[in-house]
């Protein structure tokens, strides 16, 4: 089944998918409230690390669902986002802006150089080339001693913003993040839809089409790839004052494939798909783990349970439960 | 040799075939005639089992193979030029034809007779199959379809996009096959050709037969003329 | 030095045809059916046990061997039909993540099954001890009996696809199963044959390598990411190709690890040559594959897109 | 007349085979220029060196004074060369709408907007959807393109290439596929188009091309055997035995 | 019923490392059971799986802290998720006593006075064996490790105690299988003796094709490389083959050889350090408990009996240094195959005495 599917569709479900995001990010703004009224604070934690993986996933869906650039390679960007919060902070700069801005600067400085080479290859292969970048970025972060090498190296605080330590608090950070969260969101929905964002969909669909018509995919591509690739890495660095630890393990191709994974399983091509995704993966990884040590056998059914009987994903189970249900014929 | 009853069908939610009834007899030719999404490829996939039917019947030699296998169907004696060439691309031409062949030694199709009417297939015989022109690959369509050697062949728009001489030639060669008792089902934009070599004619529009009959008859009916002859 | 060499050049070329060897059943599930297949390297860690328990039960390594190959292609029978026949069309990512999934299930249940500490299974005593090649050096004979294997193995695929009927009908399938359907063939069942036929060669790769490599859970993951390495340098679809990539890759792996900081010490301070050496050794397979599809996109042997 | 479009010893082989042997040809502004020819003759392959999907061998490409010999494909869209494709090419995820707006914005202002959502951008779709009117698509606009029937689907591939406005239109095999009253439709467009519109028409539809085309060129193994009036043309027995048959020849091969 | 005292326990317990962990898991569950809580106090045990993500581990640790509320957290087995775990924990108000990671940071510089390691620093064991091959007299060896941080403080730490020349150093990669281009090497430079530190799979994959290329003339020494983990796997491959430990299955004393027969009989195992480690933890906090009568709030008089190191650890004598990390003997072992046909690793003879690390002097607390 294409991945265009969802998209085309899109306009006639826009409302129906409004309503759903306004529910989830509802609900996540008093998860906080909830887990303290039910005297289990700590969950904000946990949920404050799911709405990172959400901006993750977001932004690898970004690439893949619209931009049809499948990448194996994506957890590098938030390793980036992660090593610029301690290489800064280690130089005395802590401010989370300028965190950010780093982060930015370099993953969209290697986004743009490996995405000119990777983007000369097409489907499987590109898959594989973004692999192997990103694996060549987490070695080279293995090896870095200075920073603990594999090790990692533990953080002495959260980010302070314009010099206060707000993001001290759990709270705080929680908000702070869900913000963000709600920033990519908006910004990506406004960038599928625009003239760029046809582009980028249209090229997917058929590159010699849009050449035919006078486009030149390269730039759209790279330029899409280079701002996914920025999303990331933001994640990266709230991901890093989360746990307030960081390591070349964030970026193994392991964390890339967990991310394509949440993306697929919350529906590709839908941008809450993937919010939907990192939530329900990682509450099943909590939920799960605290069972047995054999939950991963449980994880692995409910991914098998949802690509044999959603086929479009979470998103689509949604659209057949509220009864918008469109199968696609194929031939 | 074949024969539809009432057929239905759809895509998804939208409905296509709301009643479809014709007859193919073992060596007559029978077109399907109507204007562009009307139906026609659907009642072929549908005969096909490619698309299973949501209603009536499909007999192919007095078996009733409604809803059956694809490769039940074909094996029961259809052999199907489809629409838009959909040869393999990444087979080599001869690898096109003889990869699904069937019956190439007992049959009255073997590798030779089909380079035989398309002398251009064997110039290209070790080309992949993509790296065909248009023509060409409409050519390897039909070559393929004739290999399996079939008792009916349903060709649908089998002559879009070949040269005016290679059409006189197909149209030859159906006149051969039918006079060798072969059954045909044909599909195709331009009738005028073939309104000479038909025995009869259904009309489908918006997924509903609106006429059938002999190609006298249907010479007679201006209206019906006008509309899909080229005159 | 010289005859150093040479033994790194056999011993890469080995690695090579043990790459191969996993390669080969995935060049044919997802080169040739074009089925994204992550569990592939799961199917040769469950070989590998199997192996191990059937040769410890048999106590003899034939007979294990033997029964292991029929247990492996069991396996993938019933995985077939009950699982992937449904993914057949659908997105390369459903497979992925279907797959997937089942790698997990795969690992959990392995680990339940036979605990999470390695295993092993003895070297055959026709097969064990060395030979003595360039000189004084030595080298194990099973590991020449693997290289024999590997090109037994390659030529038999080539073949297959590229001589066969049955390989054209599996290409043909590939690109568009209900054209070939509708041409009177059952597909299904060729790919169901067929699949098995993959899930074995895993398995019988696991199988293989036991007696030189420890059987543990994981043991598929590092093998599975080499195994797509080695397909789509090669070209995917072309066996050929994921031959030549497998000797390639194991060959470059090989010497640049062991000839690498010789040769940095040139251009670097011995410490520097060292420390680079270090960073660039777990690269050198993925820089190679970057390297060759900078200058050939679709692999070696690929068609062009 | 001066030549918007002039070749000059192009040349292309794939392997052994010669698809483009040394073609010199100059197509008028503003006329219909018809290519016909037998198939593997290499019709498409001559298209695809002008539109900038293959390159050339040897020889030159001049369009309007400028040679665009080397120039890539959407480099000689911008300036005005548009094709469609003998083997359909749609986004078949968008909606027929969509996909003709795709190729207007693709001539009117830059792609590089993040935010406004290009599917409210009035001018777009009005534009669009009068391409969709004069191939006579109108009424599936909303339909999304892969639910088109093949027919359709050739409309469809016209309308794209009209709607980017162009200065030189490629057409291979526009009838193809269409039906007797599409076949019409387009006819008339064609019609209706020609004198201000330059076309380079491929067609194996025999009727269209003789009431269309101002001039036809006969295409043989990647030569030119003749070009001349529909009516000279129509008269070569060269062309007659190379190309067109005639009764007497039908069936003459073995089958 | 009496108070409770609740301790967290984080391992890696899921995916392909899994083995050691579940010997800390079972072997602190052991000493629980056998003592019938710690320090007189019913136990309230949480185990999590750290699933080798430093991530995961850090969140996880955070949870048992400030929502399990644990008193104790004992664990890892990886050096780098203890880096990630030991700010939350420490800074949580628990007390960490990690039962096998023992990096080099937390001995010096950044020792904490709520951080206790029950094994040993990391450099420790290889130090034993570097001194052995020094002792020797080998003239030339060949180092090999994975290279990540613990094989690169490996290579270290052997290279403190030897002084003799060392004919190259091969790093590779992790999870590294097959070692042909590295035994030819070794059979081309024809040194005197091989060190390496592989852990896990690594390690039986080299020790067997070590076997397999013919070169167990010349004297494999290893840490972590042969040990009750991997030697099912390894079997007679390793026969004969020397690591350094401060601990062996066959240890000359009671409670030791009480261990072993209860873990062999409730796992069906042979107990390697990781277990013996984790079940010291136990005992040392169990007699932490103790001396303060049970009173979990009075957290300095925890802090000084855990200092004191009050009990019968396994091993023998054992005391802690002033960066809370143990002072003990350090053994060479080779491996053995009992009579009932199982292979472990057996004491040769004794190294070091009261052995202590060699970043102690950069530690603070006094
Ligand atoms: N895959 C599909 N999904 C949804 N609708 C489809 C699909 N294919 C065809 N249709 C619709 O079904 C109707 C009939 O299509 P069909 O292809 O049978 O027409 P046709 O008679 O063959 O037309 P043509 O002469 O152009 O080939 C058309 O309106 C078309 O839009
Ligand atoms: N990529 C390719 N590699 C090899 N041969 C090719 C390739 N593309 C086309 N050809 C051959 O070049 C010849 C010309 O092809 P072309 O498509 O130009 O023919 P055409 O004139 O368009 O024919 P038709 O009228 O059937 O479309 C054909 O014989 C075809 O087989
Ligand atoms: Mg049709
Ligand atoms: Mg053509």
């Amino acid at each position: 089944m294409s991945v265009a599917a969802t998209l085309s569709m899109s306009r006639g479900r826009l409302a129906s998918r409004t309503g759903a995001a306004w529910m989830i990010f509802a609900l996540l703004a008093v998860t906080p409230a909830v887990v303290t009224l039910a005297g289990d604070p700590y969950l904000t934690l946990t949920f404050s690390r799911i709405l990172i993986f959400a901006i993750a996933a977001i932004s690898l869906d970004l690439v893949m669902g619209y931009g049809g650039l499948v990448t194996l390679g994506h957890a590098a960007n938030i390793g980036f986002g992660a090593y610029a919060v301690a290489v800064l902070s280690r130089h005395g700069i802590t401010d989370l802006g300028l965190q950010m801005l780093g982060a930015i600067v370099l993953a969209g400085g290697f986004a743009a150089v490996t995405g000119a080479i990777a983007l000369r290859t097409r489907a499987v292969y590109f898959i594989m080339i973004t692999l192997a970048f990103g694996q060549m970025a987490y070695f080279f972060f293995v090896s870095l001693s200075a920073y603990g090498g594999d090790d990692g190296v533990a953080l002495s605080g959260r980010s302070t913003i314009f010099g206060s330590a707000l993001l001290e608090s759990d709270v705080v950070f929680y908000y702070v993040a869900l913000a963000l969260l709600g920033l990519v969101y908006l910004f990506s929905l406004r960038l599928v839809s625009s003239r760029f964002g046809r582009v980028l969909t249209g090229t997917r669909e058929d590159r010699l089409r849009m050449q035919a018509i006078g486009f030149r995919p390269f730039g759209y591509q790279l330029l899409g790839f280079a701002i996914a690739s920025c999303i990331a890495a933001i994640a990266g660095v709230l991901l890093a004052n989360q746990t307030e630890f960081v390591s070349p393990a964030y970026m193994s191709w392991h964390r890339s494939g967990e991310l394509l994974v949440m993306v697929v399983l919350g529906g590709m091509g839908t941008l809450l798909g993937g919010v939907a995704g990192a939530i329900v993966v990682l509450l099943l990884e909590e939920g799960l783990s605290t069972f047995s040590s054999h939950w991963l056998l449980g994880l692995g059914v409910v991914l098998l349970a949802v690509v044999l009987f959603s086929p479009s994903g979470l998103a689509g189970l949604a659209q057949r439960l509220v009864g918008r249900g469109e199968r696609e014929g194929r031939p | 040799m074949l024969i539809v009853e009432k057929l239905q069908n759809a895509y998804g939610t939208s409905r296509v075939l709301f009643d479809i009834s014709f007859e193919v007899q073992t060596g007559e030719v029978v077109t399907l005639l109507g204007r562009n999404g009307m139906g026609k490829t659907t009642t072929v996939k549908s005969i096909f089992g490619l698309l299973p039917p949501r209603g009536g019947r499909v007999i192919v030699a007095g078996r009733d193979m409604t809803g059956a296998a694809p490769h039940h169907i074909a094996a029961a004696g259809l052999g199907l030029v489809p629409e838009g060439r959909q040869i393999f691309p990444n087979l080599t031409v001869e690898e096109n034809l003889v990869a699904t062949s069937r019956g190439v030694r007992t049959g009255r199709w073997s590798l030779d007779r089909v380079y035989g009417l398309f002398p251009r297939l064997q110039e290209r015989r070790n080309n992949m199959g993509n790296q065909l022109s248009g023509g060409e690959q409409q050519m390897l369509a039909i070559g393929r379809a004739l290999m399996t050697n079939p008792r009916l062949v349903v060709l649908d728009e089998a002559t879009e996009g070949l040269a005016p001489l290679i059409r006189e030639e197909i149209w030859a060669c159906l006149a051969r096959l039918e006079a060798e008792g072969e059954a045909i089902l044909v599909i195709d934009k331009n009738v005028d050709a073939l309104a000479r070599l038909a025995d009869r004619h259904v009309v489908i529009e918006k997924g509903e037969v609106k006429w059938t009959g002999r190609t006298v008859e249907l010479l007679a009916k201006p209206e019906i003329r006008e509309r899909y002859l080229q005159v | 030095m010289t005859s150093l060499f040479f033994l790194q050049l056999l011993n890469g070329i080995q690695l090579g045809v043990l790459l191969f060897l996993v390669a080969a059943g995935l060049t044919l599930i997802f080169g040739i059916m074009d089925f994204i297949n992550i569990a592939h390297g799961a199917l040769y860690m469950v070989g590998a046990y199997l192996a191990a328990t059937l040769v410890a039960v048999t106590g003899n390594f034939w007979i294990g061997l033997m029964l292991a190959m029929p247990a492996a292609l069991l396996f993938g029978l019933v995985l077939e039909v009950t699982l992937f026949s449904r993914l057949y069309h659908r997105s390369h990512l459903d497979q992925v993540l279907a797959t997937f999934g089942l790698v997990m299930i795969v690992n959990e249940s392995v680990r339940l099954i036979w605990g999470a500490s390695p295993l092993s299974v003895p070297m055959p005593d026709a097969l064990s001890g060395s030979v003595p090649l360039f000189g004084m050096i030595q080298y194990p004979v099973y590991r020449i009996a693997i290289i024999l294997v590997g090109f037994a193995i390659a030529i038999g695929l080539a073949t297959l696809i590229n001589r066969t009927r049955a390989g054209m009908l599996l290409r043909a399938g590939a690109s568009n199963s209900a054209m070939v359907s509708a041409l009177g063939f059952n597909i299904k069942r060729l790919f169901t044959v067929v699949f098995a036929l993959g899930a074995m060669l895993a398995g019988f790769a696991g199988a293989i390598v036991a007696p030189v490599l420890s059987v543990h859970p994981g043991m598929g993951e590092s093998m599975l990411i080499l195994a797509f390495v080695v397909i789509v340098i090669g070209g995917i679809g072309s066996i050929r190709g994921a031959f030549l990539a497998a000797l390639l890759v194991g060959v470059v792996d090989t010497l640049g690890r062991s000839f690498g900081p010789v040769l940095l010490q040139w251009v670097l301070t011995p410490s520097a040559a060292s420390t680079t050496g270090r960073m660039l050794a777990p690269m050198l397979v993925y820089l190679l594959m970057a390297l060759v599809l900078t200058v050939r996109p679709t692999g070696l042997f690929g068609r062009k897109a | 007349m001066s030549a918007l479009l002039s070749i000059h010893g192009l040349r292309k082989s794939f392997g052994a085979l010669q698809v483009t042997d040394g073609i010199d040809l100059d197509i008028e502004m503003g006329e219909v220029h018809a290519i016909i020819g037998p198939n593997g003759a290499g019709k498409t392959t001559f298209v695809s060196q002008l539109s900038g999907q293959l390159m050339p061998d040897a020889g030159k490409v001049i369009f309007d004074g400028r040679d665009i010999t080397r120039l890539d494909m959407a480099g000689r869209a911008r300036l005005g060369i548009s094709r469609s494709f003998q083997i359909t090419r749609v986004l078949e995820g968008f909606s027929v709408l969509e996909n003709v707006a795709l190729a207007v914005q693709a001539r009117s202002g830059s792609s590089l907007r993040f935010f406004a959502d290009a599917a409210c951008e009035r001018e777009l779709n009005a534009v669009a959807l009068e391409c969709l009117v004069r191939v006579g698509l109108d009424h599936r606009a909303q339909e999304r393109a892969s639910h088109l029937s093949h027919g359709e689907h050739r409309q469809l591939e016209f309308a794209i290439a009209l709607a980017s406005q162009p200065r030189l239109l490629l057409l291979d095999e526009p009838f193809a596929g269409s039906g007797r009253e599409e076949a019409d439709i387009l006819l008339s467009l064609m019609r209706r188009l020609k004198g201000q519109q330059t076309i380079l028409l491929i067609e194996h539809d025999m009727q269209a091309v003789f009431s269309l085309a101002d001039r036809v060129s006969v295409l043989v193994y990647g030569a030119l055997i003749a070009t001349g009036r529909p009516d000279e043309i129509r008269a070569d027995p060269q062309v007659r035995s190379a190309y067109l048959g005639a009764e007497e020849t039908g069936g003459a091969v073995g089958c | 019923a009496a108070e409770e005292v609740k301790v967290g326990l984080i391992f890696t317990l899921s995916g392909p490392a899994a083995a050691l962990g579940e010997q800390g898991r079972n072997g602190f569950q052991l000493a629980v059971d056998e003592l019938g809580g710690l320090g007189g106090l019913d136990v309230a045990l949480t185990v999590v799986d750290d699933e080798q993500k430093p991530d995961i581990a850090a969140g996880r640790a955070r949870e048992l802290v400030e929502r399990e509320g644990v008193d104790f957290v004992v664990g890892p087995i990886f050096s780098n998720i203890l880096q990630a775990i030991f700010r939350p924990v420490t800074e949580g108000g628990a007390f960490l006593v990690s039962p096998n990671a023992g990096t080099s940071n937390y001995a010096g510089s950044e020792c904490h006075p709520d951080f206790f390691v029950t094994s040993y620093q990391n450099d420790q064991v290889h130090e034993v064996m570097g001194a052995y091959a020094e002792r020797e007299g080998y003239k030339s060896v060949i180092l090999m490790a994975p290279n990540y941080q613990a094989g690169r403080d490996a290579l270290a730490g052997f290279k403190n105690s030897y002084r003799g020349t060392v004919m190259n150093e091969l790093f590779t990669p992790m999870g590294h299988f097959d070692f042909s281009a590295e035994l030819a090497q070794v059979a081309a430079l024809r040194p005197e003796a091989v060190f390496a530190f592989m852990p896990g799979g690594m390690g039986v994959n080299l020790v067997r094709q070590y076997e397999q290329a013919g070169l167990k003339e010349i004297p494999f020494l290893s840490a972590f490389t042969v040990d009750e983990s991997t030697l099912d796997a390894q079997k007679s491959s390793a026969k004969g083959m020397l690591a350094g430990a401060n601990w062996a299955p066959d240890m000359d004393n009671d409670a030791s050889r009480q261990f072993v027969r209860a873990y062999e009989e409730r796992f069906g195992a042979i107990p390697g350090t990781y277990a013996m480690q984790a079940y010291d933890a136990a005992l040392l906090i169990d007699s932490a408990i103790r001396s303060v009568g049970g009173d979990l709030s009075d957290r300095d008089g925890l802090r000084e009996a855990l200092r004191k190191a009050d009990f019968e650890s396994l091993r023998g004598s054992f005391s802690f240094g002033e960066n809370h990390y143990p002072i003990q003997d350090f053994y060479l072992t080779g491996v053995v195959q009992r009579e009932d046909g199982r292979f472990h690793t057996s004491i040769v003879e004794r190294i070091f005495d009261d052995y202590q690390d060699r970043y102690v002097g950069e530690c603070s607390m006094q």
